[in-house]
């Protein structure tokens, strides 16, 4: 029972991951890029936490009434963690800000065709 | 290191400090120091003892860039004189480049005879390769730079067989020391082959008569001089006996006679005319006999003379009349009589006349090959001797000053190019009439007496006959405005070509390929997604998304291989 | 002498405090002073610590308890000769191009965000730093994270607007690179119950479950080898180090892909050079073929840029193929090779990009966007910008690996790695890659030098000596280092065969 | 100086010819009066290195012209496409 519900949290991890890349991978625009982003991100958070939670355990907190504590320092590391994406998302949605003041688009192939025709013959890759 | 010695600087070190410090001077101080340093270089050369002076570390290797012996005298000495008669010689050259640059080569060749460790070899060799580059910019014409760039690839893909050689040859006898070397690993022939190809030796001679004619008129007086030679010097040391070099010798010989005799520009038929004489001495490293060796040390040296008098006396033409071919020269005997006359010394010398430095020095290699029983060797160099004399010894001075009159009446050149050439041409005969100074500067001790009767007569014999039939197929001989192809055809022409080719496919290719991806972009797109988006989301993010979509391509193929592996 | 005791802590964070110093205060001027300050404080950390660790036993480490908790709990920081080595290039090369900067930032950043800039640069500086100093493998994460963050914006400062774009993608592929090595960091944290690198590697030994510790290895891998472009995970480089402020290029190329290649041998020989699994993979022919291929394509590609910045990006990529080339061979010359590279690479980049930078303000008319330096711009340029051109040759040399500059050395210890496997071919591969190299220094030679001055060449100035100084300066050093090796290389073999000796 | 010089002149040139015509008989002549002291059998041949010259320079021009047929190009053969570049 135990070690299926683990590994449904894997399932759960595995797929918030893959669905997070894969957005990143097929949207064109930017911000859609950036919540895929951000999608992919919060499976590391699962990552981490799932193993951390035991069933039936509570918070590290020294107690007579309990035997079992969850690991506290995956959640120290995930807060953290959560910390890092907020600033990469805000720093990505400025940036779009600033893109879209620069090329009045966030479709990314709109964009590429721009710097393109911008760049003549310079850009080969 | 106590002893007087110690305060002696190294001698290539000198040449190539007072290189780098050249352009800092002008006017009388700069001429002083032109003529100063070679002379200086040649002192603290003759004032250091035999044995190993210098010893360092560098990554954790001895390195000994300084020890001296007979054979490194010898041609340190010969180096450093030329450099000194060269820098005489281009005095008066308007590119302020090229004495610096000249002095950088021929100290770095000077460097190489005093390394006795394969890595100061290979880093002097490479200074070499960029000193002589130099050089040969400075001449600067459009054809000297384009030829500058195909003379630097082949001494870069020299260098770098080179250092794979010596790299090898460390890392497996774990010796930096440069002896004599067997042709049992491919580092050894590694090493080879980075010698030969500075040697001229085919198939990349053509880079030679390529390049070297493209120099200023003085340029490749100094050109000449130090790369062919220095290889003589390395494969003399480093593979001496080395039957293979025998008929990479024969077959530089006749290459050089043939091309030389085809062809038009007086300055290429002296540069196939080198091809030709560095043959001689590899076939004498390859024969082995201490009198071989011997012969090849001491032709090294006189060849440095007697070549470097006959590009003097052709730069002279040069720089008088701007004209290199010899269908429009002619007749120059008329105003120029210093110039013929040494042109003259040059082109006896280089066949072997009696009583000249030539005759002394090829006499050692054609006896070491008798005494070596090698009778096919032996006829081979004979009739060699017989068409240096043809396509050297007569047919550049007959074009340049004689033949039919071009009407050019050009005046000697100035009192430093006449002395230059009257001090070579003066040396020439000297060691040609008294051969004992260079005899006893020879690695192996000499017992040969050149002056016999026999051979004097023999000589006399092979060359005037020789003289006859030029004078006789004169007709077959007239110079026509051409030139005659070679290996270079293959990297000038056919490499170009190909490249031509390979970009119009590479550009074709890359749209096909580009079409390919896009489709293959659209099919993927359209898998992902079952029926969405027909024109393809793969593509659409092709920039951002293209990158992720390879970090989870390399992800997976790591993930297969680790599990599969 | 307490001081002596906390300079690993201060070595991350004197720059690290004159970031929010440098905002507070908001003046360029001051900011300048200031992260300035902070770098060569950094610097001179670091090379108290080089000495230090230079009186310690061969292959002693210095650590420092964070916070007093020992370690596997607390964080560590550890100093060994490797990570002292590369805290000496990180600082000293952020100390040369601050100082460096303050004319070329006049010129292409908006001088109201000039105070923003230092700041970002005193982030990117304290990340990249702790990055190297740490022993805690999460830690390592968030400096990373640090470091990138600083990075996109000092990339999106740039002028041209392509600056921005690029600096997206980057940050796109920068956080999936991150994650990735932050979910690989998971799975060994799972796997062992310790997140301390050294704890790790000794933990992972006893693991059992050799799946898990693949998957681990392979995402580390991959999201270092993101971020440390690794061809075909370059895609990235080009566009932010093409329209980064000069400056910014010039330390990163010096400094950010090279702490990365840093992190991975970190991970590689401490971590998982203890597990089983790690002899049995085909790593090395993995990477062999990876370099392989950045060798050849990206210099190829180099060689037909047109852009001069984007040229030299090009071959960083090809350049990085060389160190990861050395890790391939997993022999204490390979991996000597890949350290002194490292090394000898980051200080003849830095030099090219600082002077492309002076270039850049040479050839751009006063209150003008700085220009696009294409080979149009070089035309005849040696004659005008003399020094600026000299030194980017000489880099150049280095690039290539003549000898007699700090190139040749690393090639050296290459092709002794290739021969000690016998794999001629490879020799042969390093040799030719190299030609490739002369082929796109060669292009700035011939256009430098050799082609005339174009009628409207406008006037061109040599770069300040403000400018030319601290490029030379680096300059002089890859030359220096190609003969003088005893730092460079002495301290590469003896990390390497610390690292080597306790990997087996 | 005013027609050709002296050397110029077809009855010098003629003087010229039979000198040389001279010293190639004294040449030979003179090798039956010296001990050739052979290496090998075949020189000690009379007249063999006179003759041997002879040849081997014909054999070297005529090898050389058939070579030209083959590979001989104009002196504007690389600067004409552009090759040389």
């Amino acid at each position: 029972m135990q070690g299926s519900f683990s590994h449904f949290g894997y399932l759960i991890t595995i797929l918030v991951m893959v669905s997070g890349l894969y957005i990143v991978m097929a949207q064109g625009n930017l911000i859609k890029k950036l919540i895929g982003l951000s999608i992919f991100q919060t499976s590391v958070y699962l990552l981490f936490i799932v193993p951390g939670k035991l069933l039936g355990a509570t918070a590290p907190i020294l107690s007579p009434h309990h035997a079992l504590y969850s690991n506290p320092l995956p959640h120290v590391l995930i807060l953290t963690a959560i910390v890092v994406g907020v600033a990469t998302l805000a720093l990505g949605l400025a940036l779009v800000v600033r893109v879209r003041e620069a090329y009045g688009s966030i479709e990314e192939d709109e964009i590429t065709a721009l710097e393109n025709q911008a760049a003549g013959p310079e850009i080969h890759a | 290191m106590t002893s007087l010695h110690g305060l002696v600087p190294h001698p290539a070190l000198l040449l190539i400090a007072g290189a780098l410090l050249l352009p800092l001077l002008r006017g009388r101080a700069r001429s002083v120091a032109i003529l100063a340093l070679p002379a200086l270089a040649l002192a603290a050369l003759w004032l250091l003892p035999d044995g190993v002076l210098w010893r360092v570390h560098w990554l954790g290797y001895p390195l000994t860039p300084l020890a001296v012996d007979r054979l490194s005298r010898l041609f340190a000495s010969i180096f450093l004189l030329l450099a000194g008669i060269g820098g005489l010689f281009a005095l008066r050259q308007e590119s302020r480049l090229e004495i610096p640059a000249a002095y950088l080569y021929a100290g770095a060749a000077v460097g190489v005879t005093l390394a006795a460790d394969l890595i100061s070899v290979f880093l002097f060799w490479e200074c070499m390769a960029i000193g002589s580059t130099l050089v040969l910019w400075s001449a600067g014409t459009p054809a000297a730079w384009t030829a500058s760039r195909r003379y630097v690839g082949v001494h870069l893909a020299g260098g770098m067989l080179l250092f794979a050689g010596v790299a090898g040859q460390i890392l497996g006898t774990g010796d930096t020391g440069f002896h004599v070397m067997r042709l049992d690993s491919p580092a050894s022939w590694l090493i080879l082959a980075g010698f030969l190809v500075n040697a001229g030796a085919p198939p990349l001679s053509a880079w030679l008569p390529d390049a070297y004619p493209e120099a200023s008129w003085s340029g490749m007086v100094f050109l000449s001089a130090f790369t062919t030679k220095t290889a003589v010097y390395v494969l003399l040391r480093g593979f001496p006996g080395t039957e293979l070099l025998i008929w990479i010798g024969l077959f530089m010989i006749f290459y050089g006679i043939v091309y030389a005799l085809l062809e038009n520009d007086m300055r290429r038929i002296l540069a196939y005319s080198i091809v030709n004489q560095v043959g001689f001495m590899v076939t004498g490293i390859g024969i082995g006999s201490e009198m071989a060796l011997n012969g090849a040390a001491a032709h090294a040296f006189t060849h440095i003379l007697y070549k470097a008098l006959l590009l003097m006396s052709a730069g002279a033409v040069l720089a008088a009349t701007g004209r290199r071919k010899c269908s429009e020269l002619g007749g120059l005997f008329h105003s120029m009589p210093v110039t013929t006359l040494c042109g003259i010394i040059g082109a006896l010398a280089i066949s072997a006349f009696p009583l000249t430095s030539g005759f002394v020095s090829k006499s050692l290699v054609s006896q070491a090959a008798a005494d070596a029983q090698l009778q096919g060797v032996w006829l081979l160099l004979a009739a060699a001797s017989a068409g240096v004399f043809l396509h050297a010894g007569i047919k550049f001075p007959w074009f340049v000053f004689f033949q039919k009159d071009s009407g050019l009446r050009p005046a000697d050149p100035p009192a430093s190019l006449r002395w230059a050439m009257l001090l070579l041409a003066f040396l020439c005969i000297a060691l040609g009439i008294w051969p004992d100074p260079l005899y006893a500067l020879l690695p192996y001790p000499v017992a040969y007496v050149p002056y016999t009767a026999a051979h004097v007569v023999t000589q006399l014999q092979l060359l005037l006959f020789s003289g006859l039939a030029f004078f006789v197929m004169l007709d077959h001989l007239r110079r026509t405005p051409t030139i005659t192809l070679d290996f270079d055809w293959l990297w000038r022409v056919a490499g170009p070509a190909l490249a031509g080719v390979a970009r119009a496919r590479v550009r074709a290719a890359r749209a096909r390929l580009a079409r390919g991806l896009t489709g293959l972009g659209r099919r993927a797109g359209a898998w992902i997604l079952r029926n969405r988006a027909p024109d393809g989301l793969l593509l659409r993010s092709w920039s951002s998304g293209s990158m992720s979509l390879w970090v989870m391509l390399v992800l997976m193929a790591y993930l297969a291989l680790y599990y599969l592996g | 002498m307490s001081l002596a005791q906390h300079l690993p802590a201060l070595q991350v964070v004197l720059p690290l405090i004159s970031a929010p110093l440098a905002v507070l205060l908001r003046h360029g001027g001051v900011a300048f002073l200031l992260v300035t300050a902070g770098a060569w404080a950094a610097f001179a950390a670091a090379v108290a610590l080089w000495l230090q660790v230079d009186l310690l036993p061969a292959g002693g480490v210095l650590t420092y308890h964070i916070g007093n908790w020992a370690p596997p709990w607390g964080i560590e920081y550890r100093v060994d000769r490797l990570t002292s080595f590369v805290l000496v290039l990180v600082s000293g090369t952020a100390a040369l191009v601050l100082t460096y900067g303050h004319a070329s930032i006049e010129r292409e950043i908006a001088r109201a965000s000039h105070y923003l800039y230092y700041a970002m640069f005193a982030l990117c500086l304290a990340g990249l730093l702790g990055i190297t100093i740490t022993g805690d493998a999460f830690n390592v994460f968030v400096f990373l994270e640090i470091s990138s963050l600083a990075t996109y914006v000092l990339i999106a400062l740039g002028r041209d607007r392509r600056a921005l774009t690029a600096s997206y993608r980057y940050l796109i592929l920068g956080t999936i690179g991150a994650t990735f090595f932050v979910i690989g960091v998971g799975f060994l944290y799972l796997l062992t119950g310790t997140l301390n690198i050294a704890d790790m590697g000794a933990r992972l030994r006893d693991v059992e479950n050799p799946r898990a510790v693949l998957a681990a290895l392979a995402f580390l891998t991959v999201g270092i080898s993101l971020k440390l472009a690794l061809f075909p995970l370059h895609q990235w480089l080009p566009n932010a180090y093409t329209h980064a402020p000069s400056t910014v290029t010039a330390f990163l190329a010096a400094t950010a892909t090279k702490v990365s290649v840093y992190v991975l041998i970190r991970f590689y020989f401490g971590v998982f050079g203890e597990s089983l699994v790690f002899q049995r993979l085909p790593l090395p022919e993995i990477m062999l073929g990876l370099s392989l291929l950045a060798l050849f394509a990206a210099n190829l590609i180099a060689v037909f840029q047109d852009n001069l910045k984007r040229m030299f990006a090009y071959s960083s990529v090809g350049q990085i193929g060389y160190i990861t080339l050395g890790l391939s061979f997993d022999s204490v010359h390979g991996l000597t090779a890949s350290i002194v590279h490292l090394f000898n690479h980051g200080v003849a980049k830095a030099a090219i990009f600082l002077l492309i930078g002076g270039l850049v303000l040479g050839i751009g008319r006063p209150g003008a966007p700085p220009p696009v330096p294409t080979f149009k711009h070089l035309a005849g340029l040696a004659r005008r910008m003399p020094l600026t051109c000299l030194g980017i040759v000489l880099a150049g040399l280095s690039l290539i690996g003549v000898p007699g500059t700090g190139g040749f050395i690393s090639k050296w210890y290459l092709v002794l790695a290739a021969m000690e496997q016998r794999q001629y071919w490879l020799v042969g591969a390093i040799l030719l890659s190299s030609l490739l190299a002369v082929a796109y220094v060669w292009r700035f030679v011939e256009a430098a030098y050799f082609r005339p001055v174009p009628g409207d060449g406008g006037v061109v100035r040599e770069a300040p000596l403000v400018m030319l100084i601290p490029a030379w300066i680096l300059v002089a050093a890859s030359i220096w280092f190609g003969l003088d090796t005893s730092l460079t290389v002495g301290s590469a073999l003896d990390a390497a065969q610390s690292l080597l000796r306790s990997g087996t | 100086m005013k027609r050709g010089h002296r050397l110029e002149d077809p009855r010098s040139i003629r003087k010229l010819w039979r000198g040389f015509l001279v010293l190639l008989a004294l040449s030979v002549l003179a090798g039956a009066l010296i001990d050739p002291k052979p290496h090998f059998a075949i020189e000690g041949w009379f007249g063999f290195h006179a003759l041997y010259g002879f040849v081997a320079c014909l054999v070297m021009i005529v090898g050389a012209k058939v070579l030209g047929w083959c590979l001989k190009k104009p002196d504007t053969y690389y600067a004409r496409d552009g090759h040389d570049d």
